[in-house]
């Protein structure tokens, strides 16, 4: 059966170009970049030219970046490291973070710090005056994501940094999902830290980089060998960086022409799908939304049975159903943004890649209303069934 | 994560659907936990004579009230109320752990349509 | 011209087979484990196959394995975990770890606990009955390194493990140098935590691996997706993951030829040293060391320049001395032996892989009395120039 | 991390060896450091006729003792002791910030090795 891989805000696949200039690196250019002889210099010039490649895709310097095991840690280090730095304070964040920072959050209230959990709007906004309100002098960080993993929503991070900045507060981004897709100036716009991952951007698995802007202090997580200015020891992932290195590359070479395409499948995919299948919503914002991001909720039916229906007809999707989850509890960004915990697990997320085609589109939009319906024809709540209506209507109340 | 049987019955699953004449019919689970059952049945003497269901939820949900209508099918009452959470499961082949508390409700869903049934027969 | 590779214990080559197995999962196989559909099951699988692996090489369950980005993070989560778990106390280890381990312990003093580094031998060994008489109430964990990553020592940790489990203490051993050359069997051997590394045994460079033994309890230092059972969130690693398992199994699978090879190259290569050069000497134990280190220091001669020489010709070495460290400070471990500092600059790690020949042996054989040879001629430190003698004498006091 | 000026001279250093008949010698550095630099010179008149090294040390601290040989060698005793240890690390094309004060210390060793000069001739 032909495959149609539509989850890329979960993982890439890794991109060609990326694969060739990573592969001698494994079994040629093996060495240790913190080695003195011929292997650990080849290391180490390649890890600086692809540090140069990250830098450039973000409007850094090269000596700004460090490397990481992927997005989680980065998210880890700029949060936890200015927390640990300042020993106590106050965190801003947003209640629609990705769990590398909520959790984060989290776990840095267990230990005494204070979070304030920002709220978001219907189409899971941040609102810069909820910003301007939650600031005190204690804040040590405010850290809100350029955009979301789920519902795709892109923050106002530009006016939201500005606001730390003339508070003298450090701002973090996280811009997992955006880099590549949502042009970003540190500079410019005024980051002091901001998360990458390399396997959302056709790079290998397993590495990411942290920005930290000249000048930001920040305490080391992992302590060892002193790796990155000693603030993420271990040998240098050097394939690894290598290939992340490319792909920012290729990401910023083919912006241009990838945005634009992504926009006009996703628009056609999210208009025909709410045109095809009746009681269908668009979760997330109409237009300040990643280029890949479609995310829909269906009534009645629960999130993954829908993907696995998907999954049976070849398409892999994504789902903020409870059912789905480790925890067995609806997505936290769906819940942020008012949806009620039947709602949320009638959701589904489907992500873009620049591999799709048109005629990929075609098949999801024939196979989608198909799917739908027959989950619908199982389901006691669709309609009809008047016992159970009652269920629905208290769901409606909340 | 699901086993073959599993798999089958959530894509095909037997009996679907509402029973129009029934003699009793059990709605369980929550919707708000993502599974939501409701099993009806047709009672001819004391032997289920049909047994259907309609479920929102996860493939798990499904299966396991695919399951239940067909090892319910054709059993004495007495013999249905004898069927287990746990026996659905083993004839699925097992359900994953994580699943096994929520979305194994169908023997619940079977038990409250026999208690309909027994309720309204009074 | 031709390059031999005689640091292994830097970093190995991905061997050939365990790039085959890795290939794929980055362009074919290339879902997040953590997906419903197709591609996410594939990934899971893989990972689930992988872990078993790792498991089989240190004789423990699959389920007691949990991927991190390298030993650095292994050693890490294994010590903070446990100190943070246990909120105070005191942790033992050796005076001769890998920073990874010491810098961890370091960072924990700071924050208020206790350390205590035990002394070794001049031959690099922890003394059973140090650990004996350290241990206290308030131990909360013992780590000891199973082999040393410069001077090749294999410590008595079935000893040390012993102790610590009669008192009901958790025992963590960094295994990195070791596994793969000396046969590890958690179980019979009492092992709590085992820290492990791919790139060290011909896998990927960014996994690596920590075995926690079933019911001892520890805490993460990443927080996020609660992957790896909330232990180390973030998207696996795949094709890491994939080729680190490939490696383990080669590891067990050829231990029994590798073993013996490398012993015989080894025992080669530091008798005909140190017959042929005079004034070199053997660092570590003649007996309890890793198969593939040979650890030598010679008088007079400065280990950075020494493997600068070797290196243009052709041979890649690594050594002690302060002025190939970024803190300009001579390798720890040569001081913990007793060695003075102008001693510990005058030494060089030889360390052997499975793909070195003994030609390459012959020819290193050949290369090094040349090199020590011109760098005493240039030295004043060597023989003649009495006017030195001072300093020489000096040293020779401490 | 070298220019390719310092593996160079790393590689064939120039004027390596001691002076017989020296007329000065200076000692500099710290083995227990890594690094220990022994200059010679033969002075001729105020000039210096023969600058010689040997040392004990990183490959910054052999090339840089190579070179402070040629840049004194000729120039009278007046410019030789004009020669900083920028301007040793300057015509070496740059040495590794991290090398600059620990294994830059040729400047110093010639400077100590025309005191001596200067000593003895007093
Ligand atoms: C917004 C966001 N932040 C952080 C992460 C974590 O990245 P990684 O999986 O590379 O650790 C992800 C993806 O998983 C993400 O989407
Ligand atoms: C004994 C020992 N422990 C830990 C490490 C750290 O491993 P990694 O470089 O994979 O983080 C190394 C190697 O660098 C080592 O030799």
């Amino acid at each position: 059966m032909k495959r149609i891989y539509m989850d890329h805000a979960a993982t890439t696949q890794v991109d060609q170009e990326v694969m060739e200039v990573m592969l001698p690196y494994f079994t040629t250019y093996y060495g240790n970049a913190s080695s003195f002889h011929s292997y650990g210099r080849e290391a180490h010039d390649a890890m600086e030219d692809a540090r140069k490649k990250v830098a450039e895709l973000i409007g850094a310097e090269s000596d700004e970046i460090i490397f990481t095991a992927g997005g989680t840690e980065a998210d880890n280090i700029a949060i936890k490291g200015v927390a640990y730095k300042k020993e106590k304070g106050t965190i801003i964040t947003s209640s629609i973070e990705h769990p590398a920072v909520l959790e984060t959050c989290r776990a840095l209230e267990r230990e005494g710090f204070n979070v304030t959990y920002l709220p978001v709007d219907r189409f899971g906004m941040v609102q810069p005056p909820d910003v301007e309100s939650a600031k005190k002098d204690e804040t040590i960080i405010i850290s809100i994501m350029h955009a979301n993993n789920e519902i795709g929503t892109v923050q106002p991070i530009k006016e939201i940094a500005k606001i730390a900045s003339e508070n003298g507060i450090p701002f973090h981004a996280d811009a997992v999902q955006s880099a590549g897709k949502v042009s970003i100036d540190v500079k410019r716009m005024n980051i002091d830290l901001l998360s990458l991952s390399s396997h959302k951007i056709y790079g290998p698995k397993g590495v990411g980089a942290l920005y930290i802007k000249k000048g930001v202090k920040i305490n080391p997580i992992i302590h060892g060998g002193g790796h990155e200015r000693g603030l993420r020891s271990s040998t240098e992932n050097i394939p690894g960086i290598v290939g992340f290195g490319k792909a920012c590359e290729l990401a910023k070479k083919r912006m241009d022409t990838d945005v634009p395409y992504l926009i006009k499948l996703r628009d056609k995919l999210i208009n025909n799908t709410l045109d095809k299948i009746e009681e269908s919503y668009l979760n997330g914002h109409s237009t300040k939304r990643l280029p890949n991001n479609a995310h829909f909720r269906f009534t009645a039916i629960e999130g993954e049975s829908l993907i696995m229906s998907l999954d049976d007809k070849g398409i892999a999707a994504s789902t903020g159903s409870a059912c789905s989850s480790k925890k067995l509890e609806p997505s936290h960004v769906l819940m942020a943004i008012g949806l009620n915990e039947v709602e949320a697990h009638g959701s589904l997320r489907l992500t873009l890649g620049r591999e799709n085609t048109d005629e990929e589109l075609e098949y999801v939009l024939e196979a989608l209303p198909e799917v739908v319906e027959r989950l619908r024809e199982i389901s006691p709540l669709w309609k009809k069934d008047l016992e159970i209506e009652k269920w629905r209507k208290e769901m409606e109340k909340r | 994560m699901y086993s073959e049987k599993v798999i089958e019955l959530f894509r095909n699953p037997r009996n679907m659907g509402e029973i129009e004449n029934r003699d009793g019919v059990g709605t369980v689970g929550n919707p708000i936990c993502g599974d939501l059952m409701t099993i009806y049945i047709k009672v001819d003497g004391d032997r289920l004579k049909d047994v259907k269901f309609k479920t929102f939820g996860c493939a798990a949900a499904i299966a396991t009230s695919s399951m239940i209508t067909e090892l319910a099918k054709g059993k004495t009452i007495e013999e249905a109320l004898q069927i287990t959470r746990d026996d659905v499961a083993e004839e699925l082949d097992g359900l994953p752990p994580i699943k096994m508390h929520c979305s194994n409700l169908a023997a619940d869903g079977l038990h409250a349509a026999i208690e309909d049934y027994k309720r309204k027969k009074e």
